[in-house]
């Protein structure tokens, strides 16, 4: 328990996927204008990254390793991936359609996210366990969605300032991210697994 | 030469069972019609104006949710409208083509009036009353100043008239401090495109 | 004739008066960082404040706005805080450097005063902590030790230190530092030894970490000087009471906690308030108005919010303080802590 | 119950409402008596000076018109009818200048009056107590009562009696927090026995059992005097409280909740919590409507500021000009100096003096440019110190809503109520930054509004398109079934043609 336990702090907090391992700015840059949106893309990201860490795990386990296939281990998460972006894409066209129009063109991003085949390939490296790799996909996601709606706080807050021409947009964007990586190293050491 | 069989076949198959699955998504999350139209209708004026080169508000909507106009066409909307559309649509707000004039309202010179009733065809949302033969009157609540009676009328006896500024209507200006202007320059560099 | 709106009155306060209040309240502190580090105090303390008023006063004629908000008491007050936050022993291109940093990145990048998402003065130490962790971990042995091995007093030996580093003393930076009780809990620890014999092999004294006759930053040790202007600022009505309650209450009551569970492994509550920079956070860093929430409700959850991370990172975390990084951490949180800690407004729910 | 207390004090809160501030109150004439204004040679009276929809002038230009007749009658139900101020010849009616921040005007009837003392009254009724209440409300009503604390709301309105909503406390509103102003309790140390007995008549009206005078405690001689008057009138459950001086304790809302402890719910009435407020003046108003028969023609408005070298109370009669009552008191350099309508806290920064007082007028002060805060004020980044939140009576979070109005982010704006801001000038008042946040609040709620009203017209405009296109189609569907028929006819007769 207390091992799953620190597993979901780690992937939140101390190895945090943006801040630490700077994976997925695409998305955490371009959905964190505002907060309802940031709201529902970190739903999204959730829902993907829990499952297609299960779902690659799965393949894995009880596909690649008993063919001795772990060369296409990279083409098989793709497409587990793409898959799986493509069914949630269609399901919430058809539940929320103001959702779906602001997830815009992310949606099908989250498709070639490296957070998502990153949190896939990890779980393999660091050969976690069924309950490990589902608790490390959602811990992972859980700490993309807790930085992304923190962030589209600043940023929502930022839109108000005066920023200087040179740093309107993005540059600012940047180097408040970089602020808060900063602080996001308060965390290291927290958990050593 | 089995690994690549293997290979071929544990990807084939794989690959083929997703792509049933989708095609069952396909067809059980089928979205009939599109939501968005009804959605962006709704943000628009309704002065049915054709200024935005659709014949009306509806036509510029279904246009704008199939993605086939841009954003940014609806005059009288204005900077706000284009936003809001924007927002909706997930895109990056345009800038106008346009700015929006002071709200006008026709008015017949009655006694020029021939009571042709061209005007009153013309008038997208029915503020035109009058009979053939008789001087036709335009409803000043009910005009949306869209100019479209105007063309038609034989005897060119209609005017658009500025909206007169009501005490009622009056609202407070924005202070006048740096900083207020401030916001004021940062709206106008967005509607710039900048 | 410009449309004017009521009130046509005005209360009188201001940022300038509101700023200098602040720097007044850190006066006591600051009297402390001079009894105990001597010139060295003095020189780091006007050099980031010069620096920060001056790089500041260059961005604003840079990006054309006007120079005299320079002097209107916040990047003084920016360059003082800095100042209080660093060890003694950090050479003048740091102090200078972490000025800059705090100014441009911290603040101007931003729009200026009032706009900055963190507070600048933490922002720029993180910066210098996790550039240069050595020198910002090194602690000079201050002037109240039985035998300091360099006399502070002295400008002459102070200005070569600032200037040129121990080595032009002819010392090595070892030679001239000690651990801070943190760090030295926290090494101690590592090797396996716990926290009662390690507090008890420092020779640690509650009264000295009160009064402040220990290592440590500039301005962080004396818990007294601290509470001295922090009570100041509440009088005033500068701050309010909800963060550095929130903040102190939290981290008491979670080391109280955990100290009756385990008193070998977790530091006892007393030792918490006292050590390293939580006085100063608590009533200066995290009461930073821009960076901190503006509702009552906001502020206690930001407190409480300072307060757990403090402990965590303390206790469990690879770095021995963690006061600088959990309000860093917290200045994230602000905008949605803001959000969604709105208080009731009258006539909307609650009793009719 | 008790920790919200707690909560409260630790909050800062002083009054039995949110927030508040001290404003130095400078009441300078409080110990000045009412004098009687001497006539205007010419009197503007606007056609609206309510809150509402405006009135029809009644009367032509030539008329001869007395004191107390009707010359502007009501249209809508949310109206009160317009009364001569005094006895004259109508001598033009035309759209001037009033008191309002727009600087636009409204039709008015200018009236040159010839001192006579020529008058039209109703019929006293000495004996109310033994009429309907619905009569009495009828006679508020005719006489043009409107709430004379500042908000000018038809009075007659909120003198019902609703069963789903009985009244039980009836609060007289004396509290006047507003610095410089002093009618209020100039009226309540000369005529509390009128006070009283209007509200024995409002009593009455709306059936309520319990009656409260609210006075603030930096008026101890008015304070005094009512409880003689109450004393006098033998009311039974009638009582005087003395409030803490915590300015705004005499908006409505938080004189409610001060003394009830009750709030009344956002978007409904006092009548909601069983409560019906009415300012002290407006009281004394009813009684002489009610009593003597007399319309509301004249008003108790205090002349003050530093710059006014004869500061008093003044007796005024509706449509005098400002610049005619302010020279009356002294003032010679009225181009110079800044004219406030109201008291400085939430009165109107007079862009012009030739315009008329009317019922809303409570007071005039004059000041020097310089001391005008709002004239000079140099708007500073904000620092979010929270002190804005703190004071707001109605426990908004000010500077955010400020940013969001400054940043037209309206819908945001409302979300965080800002409908629900009183305008009372608190964080104004007390803002480090000198942010202008009520005029930032104004600006949201005119914009917002001005939205509300293109959204409702462009709606209304949808309705009438569909319906013009379902008329169109449905002409062209018979216009298809017309030709269908006259074909079918005349293939028939080409048939019958056939057949011959």
């Amino acid at each position: 328990m207390v091992e799953f336990a620190l597993i979901l702090v780690s992937a939140v907090l101390v190895n945090n996927y943006v801040l630490t391992k700077f994976l997925g700015i695409c998305p955490f840059l371009g959905v964190s204008n505002k907060l309802e949106t940031a709201l529902g893309m970190s739903f999204a990201v959730m829902f993907v990254m829990t499952l297609a860490s299960t779902a690659s795990w799965l393949v894995q386990t009880y596909v690649l390793v008993p063919l001795d296939l772990m060369y296409l281990q990279t083409i098989f998460f793709i497409l587990i991936i793409a898959s799986l972006v493509q069914f949630i894409e269609m399901m919430i066209h058809k539940t929320s359609p103001v959702l779906y129009q602001a997830l815009g063109i992310f949606l099908p991003l989250i498709t070639t996210n490296c957070a998502v085949l990153g949190v896939a390939l990890l779980n393999v490296q660091q050969k976690q366990g069924f309950m490990g790799s589902v608790l490390y996909g959602f811990g992972a996601a859980l700490g993309f969605a807790l930085v992304l709606v923190l962030f589209s706080g600043l940023r929502e807050r930022i839109e108000y300032a005066p920023v200087p021409d040179a740093f309107k947009g993005s540059p600012v964007a940047l180097i408040t991210a970089g602020m808060m990586s900063l602080a996001f190293m308060g965390f290291s050491g927290l958990v050593r697994l | 030469m089995t690994g690549i069989l293997a290979a071929v076949v544990s990807l084939g198959g794989f690959a083929l069972a997703a792509g049933i699955v989708l095609a069952i998504g396909h067809k059980v999350f089928r979205v009939e019609g599109d939501p968005m139209v009804e959605k962006i209708d709704a943000l628009l004026p309704q002065t049915q104006c054709g200024q935005c080169g659709y014949p009306g508000c509806k036509p510029y909507a279904e246009a704008v949710a199939r993605g086939e106009a841009d954003v940014n066409h609806c005059v009288p909307g204005g900077e706000r409208t284009m936003r809001q559309i924007a927002d909706l649509m997930g895109v990056e707000p345009k800038p106008l083509e346009e700015e929006p004039a002071a709200p006008m309202v026709a008015f017949i010179r009655e006694d020029e009036c021939i009571g042709c009733t061209l005007c009153i065809k013309a008038c997208p949302v029915d503020a035109i009353v009058g009979a053939p033969k008789q001087y036709h009157t335009v409803i000043a609540d009910h005009c949306t100043g869209c100019t479209l009676c105007v063309e038609p009328c034989p005897v060119d006896c209609i005017d658009m008239l500025v909206k007169p500024e009501l005490i009622e209507h009056w609202s407070w200006p924005l202070p006048n401090t740096d900083r207020a202007r401030l916001g004021l320059a940062r709206r106008e560099a967005h509607a710039d495109g900048t | 004739m410009p449309v004017v709106s009521s009130p046509h009155v005005h209360g009188g306060d201001s940022i300038r008066l509101t700023m200098l209040s602040v720097i007044l309240a850190l006066l006591p502190a600051a009297g402390v960082a001079v009894y105990l580090f001597g010139w060295l105090a003095v020189y780091s303390m006007l050099s980031a404040m010069t620096s920060c008023i001056v790089s500041e006063a260059l961005w604003l004629r840079a990006t054309g706005r006007d120079m005299r908000r320079a002097l209107d008491g916040s990047a003084a007050l920016t360059g003082l805080l800095l100042a209080l936050t660093l060890p003694a022993a950090v050479p003048w291109w740091m102090v200078v450097l972490g000025s800059v940093f705090a100014i441009v990145l911290g603040k101007q990048v931003y729009g200026g005063l009032g706009f900055n998402p963190f507070n600048p003065a933490l922002a720029a130490r993180v910066i210098l902590l996790i550039s240069f962790p050595l020198h910002m971990t090194s602690w000079l042995v201050p002037m109240s030790a039985a035998h300091p091995p360099l006399n502070l007093y002295d400008w002459h030996i102070c200005l070569a230190f600032f200037l040129h580093g121990p080595q032009a003393l002819g010392m090595s930076l070892d030679a001239v530092t000690m651990a801070s009780p943190l760090g030295h809990v926290k090494t101690e620890w590592t090797r396996g030894i716990g926290v009662n014999e390690a507090l008890a092999n420092y020779h640690y004294r509650y009264l000295d970490a009160f009064l402040g006759r220990e290592a440590g930053s500039l301005g962080e040790t004396s818990a007294l000087a601290l509470l001295v202007g922090g009570m100041y600022l509440l009088a005033r009505h500068t701050i309010t009471w909800h963060i550095p309650f929130a903040y102190l209450a939290t981290v008491a009551l979670l080391a109280a906690l955990f100290n009756s569970i385990d008193p070998n492994h977790f530091a006892p509550p007393m030792f918490h308030l006292l050590a390293g920079g939580l006085m100063l956070c608590a009533f200066f860093m995290a009461t930073d108005p821009v960076s901190s929430p503006v509702t009552p409700k906001g502020r206690l959850v930001f407190g409480v919010g300072c307060g757990v991370l403090t402990w965590c990172i303390r206790t469990f975390g690879g770095y021995p303080e963690g006061a600088m990084f959990s309000v860093l951490l917290m200045n994230c949180a602000v905008p949605l802590i803001d959000h969604y800690c709105r208080p009731r407004v009258y006539g909307h729910g609650g009793r009719s | 119950m008790g920790l919200k207390r707690i909560w409260h004090r630790l909050s800062g809160g002083v009054g039995g409402f949110h927030g508040g501030v001290d404003v130095p109150q400078n009441k300078r004439t409080a110990d000045r008596p009412i004098e009687q204004l001497p006539l205007s040679p010419v009197l503007i009276v606007p056609v609206k000076q309510h809150i509402g929809e405006a009135c029809a002038p009644l009367v032509k230009v030539g008329d001869y018109v007395r004191r107390g007749q009707k010359i502007a009658q009501a249209e809508g139900y949310l109206a009160a009818p317009v009364h001569a101020p005094a006895a004259g010849k109508v001598v033009k009616i035309e759209e001037h200048r009033i008191i309002h921040p727009s600087g636009l005007g409204l039709p008015c009837i200018f009236i040159e009056p010839d001192g006579s003392d020529a008058a039209e009254t109703l019929t006293p009724w000495p004996d109310w107590a033994e009429r309907d209440p619905g009569e009495l409300r009828e006679r508020v009503r005719m006489c043009g009562i409107v709430g004379l604390g500042g908000a000018v709301f038809p009075t007659f309105i909120k003198l019902v009696r609703d069963q789903h909503h009985p009244i039980e406390t009836i609060i007289l509103n004396g509290v006047e927090c507003e610095p410089y102003l002093t009618t209020d309790h100039r009226l309540m140390v000369e005529q509390a026995d009128e006070i009283v007995a209007g509200l024995a008549v409002l009593r009455y009206m709306v059936g309520a059992r319990e009656a409260v005078v609210a006075i603030e405690d930096n008026k101890p001689d008015a304070i005094e005097a009512v409880r003689a008057a109450l004393a006098r009138a033998k009311l039974t459950h009638a009582r005087v409280v003395g409030l803490p001086t915590r300015y705004p304790q005499g908006s409505e809302k938080q004189l409610i909740e001060t003394i009830t402890g009750r709030q009344v719910p956002a978007g409904r009435l006092p009548m909601h919590v069983g409560v019906l407020c009415q300012n002290v003046a407006t009281a004394r108003a009813v009684y002489r409507a009610v009593c003597h028969g007399e319309p509301l023609t004249e008003r108790v408005i205090t002349v003050s500021g530093d710059a006014v070298p004869n500061p008093g109370n003044v007796r005024v009669p509706f449509g005098t000009p400002v610049r005619f009552l302010l020279a009356e008191r002294g003032l010679t350099d009225i181009d110079e100096v800044c004219v406030i309508h109201g008291g400085p806290m939430m009165g109107e920064y007079l862009r012009s003096v030739d315009v008329p007082v009317a019922k809303a007028s409570n007071g005039l002060l004059a000041f020097h440019s310089e001391r005008v805060f709002s004239l000079r004020q140099q708007e500073q980044p904000c620092i979010r110190c929270g002190h804005c939140g703190e004071v707001c009576p109605v426990n908004l979070v000010p500077n955010l809503l400020a940013d969001h109005c400054r940043n037209d982010a309206f819908e945001r704006a409302e979300q965080y109520q800002l409908f629900d801001c009183i305008e009372c000038g608190c964080c104004s008042y007390v803002c480090p930054a000198s942010i202008p946040l009520v005029h930032y609040f104004r600006y949201g709620k005119g914009q917002l509004a001005k939205i509300r009203r293109a959204e409702q017209f462009a709606e209304e405009s949808r309705m009438r398109s569909e319906a013009r296109e379902r008329r169109l189609e449905r002409e062209k569907q018979k216009k298809a079934a017309r030709r269908q028929r006259a074909k079918q006819l005349a293939r028939k007769t080409d048939d019958a043609g056939g057949a011959d």
